[in-house]
């Protein structure tokens, strides 16, 4: 009995060991090679905050900083430890994606008590530019909702007499969320004949967003388009779709359900050139090097505007080929 | 009539036997003493101690269910509840954003009670039923934004942030809850009721205890904890998300059963449950210092391993003798 | 009725859905009696005891206590009218320490805390003044044996100053050293002027005890007689409600002649811990084994070790000629042994499975192909030890948890006996059952030595050894201090050798 | 001693005598009359509820999680549970698909070699949820730790190297034979319901008429009384929960596939909740005991159907949430026996 215990025991204790061996930053290399700068991400569960994360990584080793990556999975009590267990270690700068626009405002205040500036990337935050925190630096989701709505109305005849439409929106209470509903919502106002017959939680996530496609068909609404907060939500909804035998595309004189998203993965770029997926409203997480410039800017004194805007495109069958390579 | 017969010796390794988590604690430490860069630092053992007072406290409500043979899935979901109510409330009247969570935790356990006690749903599937239910209603409550709390600075926010003497506010709150509640667990009837319920409740129940009453204390108790950890969250982090403390109910069940409380109920110390919420707290602090990039399966991998390693310890510590 | 009743329990039913368990019972106690309530299981004993104690509140009929009515709604209610309880399931929280357990629901205060040094203080006050000593009573009660955690109910019963004490079945894991101690305190109790009401199926102690007896059959009164007008004959007759003489002279037969018999285990030296020290035992294929000794004397350790769910630090067992190794009931078991526990809630039912599937869950590999059961085989088996041990079921898929005490060991040893065990250990086989149940149990333990088998017995009962047994083994503290064989086996010789055996013990405890 | 006149044993005496009478006999079938009701009201309330396409709908949404609530039925029934199956899902969605992808036949048309590559792809699959189920298994039974802790640690465990598998990111399998897998028909049936009604078969199967399954009975019944009859409790319970964990990897596959992505992250999270509540419904006790497949069939589509009401009738998401509340604690309560 005693003896496959202490063996798997001793396992354990190694593989833990082990794992953080490898990881043991080398105390005296800190202060030789250059700044440390930490990032606070919300997660790494999609596409988009990994692909940020290594464009961050990348970027640093090129300008010769030390960069650690801490993911808060998307929790926002874990951000804040996080950011507390930061910066007792006093790095130089602190990249913070915030979780929420107000929870995350606390992880300012630990990093201003403890003098680490603080750039905010991926999402607004709340806070004063320059006393809270460096600068924000992230895409403009109320633009992109408004974008979204945009395209949509621009798909239909302008007599159409009615766009009935299909929201499958995000993790209720994120910033991105909220941005985008209320940017679409504010456009929506402007088209009469545009108004949301069915709105559900696709919560990021292809299942959730195919399961939810699949029963608002059976439940027999009708609809002519679908706007979807993520591109993996819009796969979800294609597949319901095309399980269903309903053409998605982007003629809807040919009954085509006219699908416009948030995005620009991989699939969802590939669904738009084959005609499947109408538009894409970007989310470029390639903005790296403006985070980059800024904390350049910042240590050399020089004074930065409180909002740098991150510029997001629309993508369709015309310039998809462009921007595959670009796809996350 | 023998079993008086102990010599020191045979004392000692009882001793040894039922500090098992206290051991595993001071091994861990020692480990993030040693290998660990800046663990040591005062900033850190303050961030520590906040970081785990809030499911400290939720841990201790849920050392009594367990203590009493029960559990409890919703502490999350009512500690979410709690957050969202304080936030909402920290505009109102003095003392509203304390006053009315606590109250909501309070009606969410008796409602458990009710359910296990009077409808005689089995403990498991009551608080799975509250947990989900009490969840719905933080998402109907919190709308389609996040609900915010009132300014940083305010009084409120001192709960998570205020410090005396470099000791966080926080910690205090958890170290006087969990002291209360040795008092209660020790020195009360209440609370000799518990263990007595958890050991056997058909005994408790011809012995002349109010299990019924005992039960619906318990987990009252276990609401109320859940709603302070919940406010002290709310202070914590300003805003309120509706997917907030999700899984709490995870770590605080994970806590006590780590600090020796066995789930069979009647079987261990309240004061334990310290042990088991710093080794629980300890954990991830050494992780997020040692690792350059901390992925989250990687920071998943280690807690795995090392919660592994600590339940190892103890069962072996245990075991002795363990015919059964 | 008399005025001066001190309990009177008039026109009392209880029904459960669609049984009617106590039908217009009339019973009352004197103060200063011991007052004996009698029946078969099932008889409606507990049942007027649980009214009586609050424990069931949906009742129809009157209770005076002191003249006084009451309505006992639950147990806390009726222990503050004076009436303490002692449950013949040991309820106790075997996680608190002896003293909690004594006064647990009505702790010593002080500041509105508990004071625990009065609480432990008048725990071991109680505890020595009933005559029971070597306990500690800061230490978890479940450290100790079923006969201290007895004892520790009746202390708590104690604890209250009651006017009326229940005991329901207060002896049955009792040895008879304890019985006396508890005879005792019963007495004293009664000088004080409070009355008893006193459970039992053992015969002699209600004769030896008891002023008054009220006997229940079939959940109705049959009457309340006076101890002095009572013999054993007519009070079982009067329970049964029939004549009894067959079951009160179930004489051993002679089985075989033992001189030929062999031997299959051989025990040297059993070693494990402070419960078993330095233990030889031979057992006899066709031989009945008794083990006797006190409660604690380390007679279930052994027949654990012997079974293996006990591993012993030393020692070596022989069978059928070679050494083996027990490690697990598995290894038992492959060696063709059988054991039936002492606590057979705990560690025999499966409450809820059938009385089939209880029977055959040892022998599933021979009634199944590729791992899928055969129910016809499980039917057939069932149905056979069913009859041949006179099971009283409605069908084999009764639950288990419905039979009574008598039927679910029968049911536990149709379980073994299906094996074709080569040896069968038994443990306490006959505790909680009543009379008739007792003797059709011994006559099978008879039955099955006289077709080869080895049986090793553990018993309280001492009659009930030396009926049954061949040889005798007596334990004490954990050693063997004698073994009778044959004509030395009489009741006379065991007392004297326990007695003995417990007093040579007294000096050198803990060397 | 159990042997006199408990209140249990003269309740269940009642029981046989009167299961014949009316209101007895809804309170022992109360699983399909509540199904029923709900049937009945959605049918008046809910548009175009009553529809081939709502049932084909809800079967195959309930799969994944009909599945591992088969799979919990019995671990259950064992006396434990398991929390890990999200984390196995998505550790055996890993494997099959990472492996599948590393071959070109991946987008090839159908043939014989594509066949037997998925097959060896799943069965590789199967395999890593099979190790996962050993070490809960072994975990248990040997070391004796709490079931509830155990499976948390192989779920932080199973999910990080489900992720390592991939790398962090998603795999995407748009495009590859893989997703046509999840989306097949045969003679119209979705490939997930045929599965479905297999392993519903043959979980009543193994449940009623295997050896196996009444010694997991046992074990959950009474683990003492369990090892004193001989029965070998490390290896049920090592068996028990390889059986979890392999029908948790067939439901992670085709999940997989019916999304055409595996997204180690997310995969099955949070679905142990919903298995449970299903095996609740069904009436399986927690304290272990009798392994009620039917009922937990029943507690899974009917867990399900909350969802399908809730997309059905544009309520809000949250809604949902209350209403498996509701219905978790109305099912559980109508089929106890009072």
């Amino acid at each position: 009995m005693k003896k496959p215990q202490s063996v798997l025991l001793l396992v354990a204790l190694v593989v833990a060991m082990f794992t953080n061996a490898g990881c043991v930053p080398e105390k005296s290399d800190d202060a030789a090679t250059g700044k440390v700068v930490e990032y606070s991400s919300v997660g790494d569960s999609n596409e988009w905050f990994v692909a940020f994360a290594r464009e961050l990584e990348t970027e640093a080793e090129k300008r010769g900083y030390k960069l650690r990556v801490r993911h808060a999975q998307a929790k926002i009590e874990k951000q804040i430890a996080d950011v507390e267990d930061i910066v007792s270690g006093q790095p130089d700068y602190l990249i913070l994606g915030p979780i929420d626009t107000k929870g995350s405002a606390r992880a300012l205040n630990i990093a201003k008590d403890a003098d680490v500036p603080v750039i905010v990337v991926n999402r607004d935050i709340v806070g004063k530019a320059g006393e809270d925190f460096v600068t924000k630096i992230y895409s403009d989701f109320e633009w992109i909702g408004e974008k979204m709505a945009e395209e949509i109305h621009g798909a239909f005849p302008a007599d159409a007499k009615q766009i009935r439409v299909v929201e499958l929106h995000g993790t209720a209470g994120g910033g991105n969320t909220i941005g985008m509903q209320s940017g679409f919502r504010k456009k929506m106002a402007e088209y009469p004949n545009m108004k949301i017959v069915a709105s559900q939680l696709g919560d990021f996530r292809t299942d959730v967003a195919m399961t939810a496609m699949e029963n608002i068909i059976t439940s027999g609404v009708e609809f002519d388009a679908v706007v979807c907060h993520f591109d993996t939500e819009a796969m979800g909804a294609m597949l319901a779709l095309k399980a269903a035998k309903r053409k998605t595309g982007s003629d809807p004189s040919k009954g085509e359900i006219i699908i416009v998203g948030n995005g620009g993965t991989k699939d969802g770029l590939k669904a738009v050139k084959a005609g499947e997926y109408h538009k894409i409203v970007s989310v470029t997480p390639y903005y790296a090097n403006q985070v980059f410039d800024a904390i350049e800017a910042h240590a050399s004194g020089k004074k930065l505007e409180s909002y740098i805007r991150v510029d997001d495109i629309v993508i369709d069958k015309n310039n998809v080929d462009e921007h595959m390579d670009s796809g996350f | 009539m023998k079993a008086d017969a102990t010599s020191i010796k045979s004392h000692a390794a009882s001793w040894i036997r039922s500090q098992g988590p206290l051991i595993t604690l001071v091994v861990l430490l020692i480990f993030a003493v040693m290998r660990v860069p800046g663990f040591r630092s005062a900033v850190n053992i303050t961030n520590i101690g906040k970081q785990v007072s809030m499911t400290g406290v939720l841990a201790i409500g849920m050392a009594f269910v367990i203590l009493s043979g029960g559990i409890d899935l919703s502490v999350g979901s009512i500690a979410a509840l709690a957050a969202l109510l304080a936030a909402r409330c920290s505009g109102e009247f003095f003392l509203a954003p304390i006053l009315i969570p606590l109250a909501a935790g309070v009606t969410a356990g008796a409602m458990n009670g009710v359910l296990i006690t009077r409808v005689k749903i089995p403990p498991f599937t009551a608080t799975l039923a509250m947990m989900l239910g009490v969840r719905g209603l933080v998402f109907i409550l919190a709308g389609k934004t996040a609900v915010v709390s009132g300014v940083s600075g305010q009084w409120f926010s001192k709960i998570a942030w205020g410090k005396w003497m470099g000791v966080p506010y926080a910690a205090m709150i958890f170290a006087g809850i969990l002291g209360v509640a040795i008092v209660i667990s020790r020195y009360t009837g209440f609370g000799r009721s518990v263990y007595a319920v958890g050991g056997n409740e058909e005994a408790a129940n011809m012995m002349g205890l109010r299990v019924t009453r005992c039960k619906m204390k318990v987990y009252m108790i276990s609401g109320a904890c859940a709603a302070i950890g919940g406010m002290m969250l709310a202070s914590r982090v300003t805003s309120v998300r509706p997917d907030i403390a999700v899984g709490w109910e995870l770590t605080a069940i994970a806590a006590v059963v780590i600090s020796g409380i066995s789930l069979v109920g009647g079987i261990g110390k309240i004061g334990h449950v310290l042990y088991g919420v710093l080794i629980l707290g300890v954990i991830p602090n050494i992780i997020n210092r040692l690792t350059e990039r901390q992925t989250t399966y990687a920071n998943h991998l280690i807690t795995g391993m090392l919660l592994l390693a600590v339940v190892l310890i103890q069962s072996r510590i245990a075991k002795k003798h363990n015919t059964h | 009725m008399g005025q001066d009743l001190l309990l009177e329990m008039k026109g009392i039913c209880k029904s459960f859905p669609g049984v009617k368990a106590l039908a217009d019972v009339d019973f009352s106690v004197a103060p200063g009696d011991v007052h004996s309530l009698i029946g078969e299981n099932g008889a409606g004993k507990s049942t007027l005891i649980k009214v009586l104690t609050g424990i069931y509140p949906r009742y129809t009929g009157e209770i005076f206590l002191d003249g006084e009515y009451i309505a006992p709604a639950n147990a806390t209610e009726s222990q503050a009218e004076g009436v303490s309880t002692i449950y013949q399931e040991l309820n106790l929280a075997p996680y608190l320490s002896v003293a909690e357990n004594i006064f647990i629901g009505h702790e010593p205060r002080r500041y509105g805390m508990i004071d625990w040094k009065s609480v432990r203080r008048k725990a071991a006050e109680i505890l020595a003044d009933m005559g029971v000593d070597g306990v500690n009573v800061a230490k978890p009660l479940g450290e100790y044996s079923v006969a201290i955690q007895q004892m520790t109910a009746i202390a708590r019963a104690l604890s209250f100053d009651a006017r009326l004490l229940v005991m329901d079945e207060p002896t049955s894991s009792l040895s008879e050293t304890e019985v006396a101690i508890l005879f005792n305190v019963i007495r004293r109790v009664k000088a004080r002027g409070a009355s008893v009401i006193f459970i039992s199926h053992k015969m002699d102690e209600v004769f030896e005890i008891c002023d008054r007896a009220t006997i229940l059959r079939d959940g109705k009164l049959v009457g309340a007689y006076s101890m002095s007008e009572m013999t054993k004959l007519k009070m079982v007759s009067l329970m049964i409600g029939r004549d009894a003489t067959s079951v009160l002279h179930n004489k051993k037969t002679a089985y075989v002649s033992k001189d030929d018999s062999q031997t299959l285990l051989a025990a040297r030296g059993l070693q494990r811990g402070r419960k078993t020290r330095q233990i030889d035992i031979d057992i006899a294929s066709g031989q009945v084994l008794g083990v006797s000794g006190l409660l604690g004397s380390g007679r279930t350790e052994l027949a654990k070790i012997l079974f293996g769910d006990n591993v012993p630090d030393a020692g070596r067992i022989d069978y059928d000629g070679r050494q083996v190794h027990i490690k697990t009931p598995r290894d038992a078991i492959r060696l063709g042994m059988g054991f039936c526990s002492e606590d057979r809630k705990a560690e025999g039912i499966f409450p809820n499975m059938t009385v089939m599937e209880n029977m055959t869950i040892g022998v599933l590999d021979d009634v199944s192909r590729f791992g899928v059961m055969s129910a016809g085989a499980q039917l057939k088996i069932a149905e056979k030890y069913i009859e041949k041990l006179k099971i009283k079921v409605s069908s084999p898929g009764q639950k288990m948890r419905e039979l009574s005490g008598g039927n679910q060991q029968k049911v536990l040893l149709a379980r073994w006996l299906c094996k074709k065990p080569v040896l069968m250990i038994l443990d306490e086989p006959t505790r909680g059952i009543d009379l008739g149940a007792k003797s059709e149990i011994e006559e099978i333990i008879a039955e099955l030595a006289g077709s080869g088998v080895a049986v090793l017995m553990i018993s309280s009962e001492l009659e009930e050894l030396v009926r049954s047994c061949d040889r005798i083994a007596v334990l004490s503290d954990g050693k063997k201090v004698s073994e009778l064989s044959g004509r030395g086996i009489s009741e006379e010789r065991l007392v004297d050798i326990i007695a003995h055996g417990a007093d040579a013990l007294e000096g050198p405890r803990d060397a | 001693m159990p042997d006199s006149d408990t209140p249990a044993k003269l309740l269940a005496s009642a029981n046989m005598q009167h299961a014949t009478g009316g209101m007895s006999f809804v309170k022992a079938h109360s699983m399909p009359f509540f199904f029923l009701a709900l049937i009945v009201l959605n049918s008046i309330f809910t548009p175009s509820f009553l529809s081939i396409d709502t049932l084909d709908n809800t079967l195959r949404q309930a799969f994944p999680m009909m599945l591992v609530a088969l799979g919990m039925t019995m671990v259950i029934s064992s006396g434990g549970i398991d929390i890990s199956v999200g984390a196995i899902m998505a550790v055996s969605a890993a494997v099959t698909a990472r492996i599948f992808a590393l071959s070109v036949l991946a987008t090839t048309p159908v043939s014989v070699l594509l066949i037997l590559w998925m097959a060896c792809a799943i069965c590789c699959g199967l395999l890593a949820a099979g190790v996962c189920g050993l070490l809960n298994g072994m975990l248990i039974s040997k070391f004796k730790i709490q079931p509830i802790i155990v499976t948390l640690i192989v779920m932080f465990v199973a999910r990080s190297v489900a992720q390592m598998i991939l790398g962090e990111l998603p795999l995407s399998l748009m495009g590859t034979r893989f997703e046509d897998l999840g989306r097949l028909r045969i003679l119209g049936a979705p490939i997930q319901v045929l599965i479905m009604i297999g392993a519903v078969a043959a979980m009543l199967f193994i449940a009623k008429k295997t050896v196996f399954a009444r010694r997991v009975e046992a074990i959950g019944e009474n683990r003492r009384a369990a090892r004193l009859v001989g029965i070998n409790i490390f290896r049920v319970t090592v068996g028990v929960y390889v059986l979890c964990a392999v029908l948790c990897a067939i439901a992670g596959v085709m999940e997989a596939a019916r999304g055409g992505r595996v997204d180690a992250g997310r995969l099955g999270m949070f679905i142990e909740l919903d298995a449970i509540a299903a095996v609740a419904i069904g009436g399986t006790a927690f304290s272990g005991g009798r392994a009620r497949i039917l009922g937990t069939v029943f507690g899974a589509v009917l867990v399900q159907l909350v969802t399908v009401i809730v997309n059905m009738n544009d309520i809000s998401y949250h809604y949902s949430l209350i209403l498996k509340a509701v219905v978790l604690v109305t099912a559980v309560w109508a089929q106890k026996d009072k």
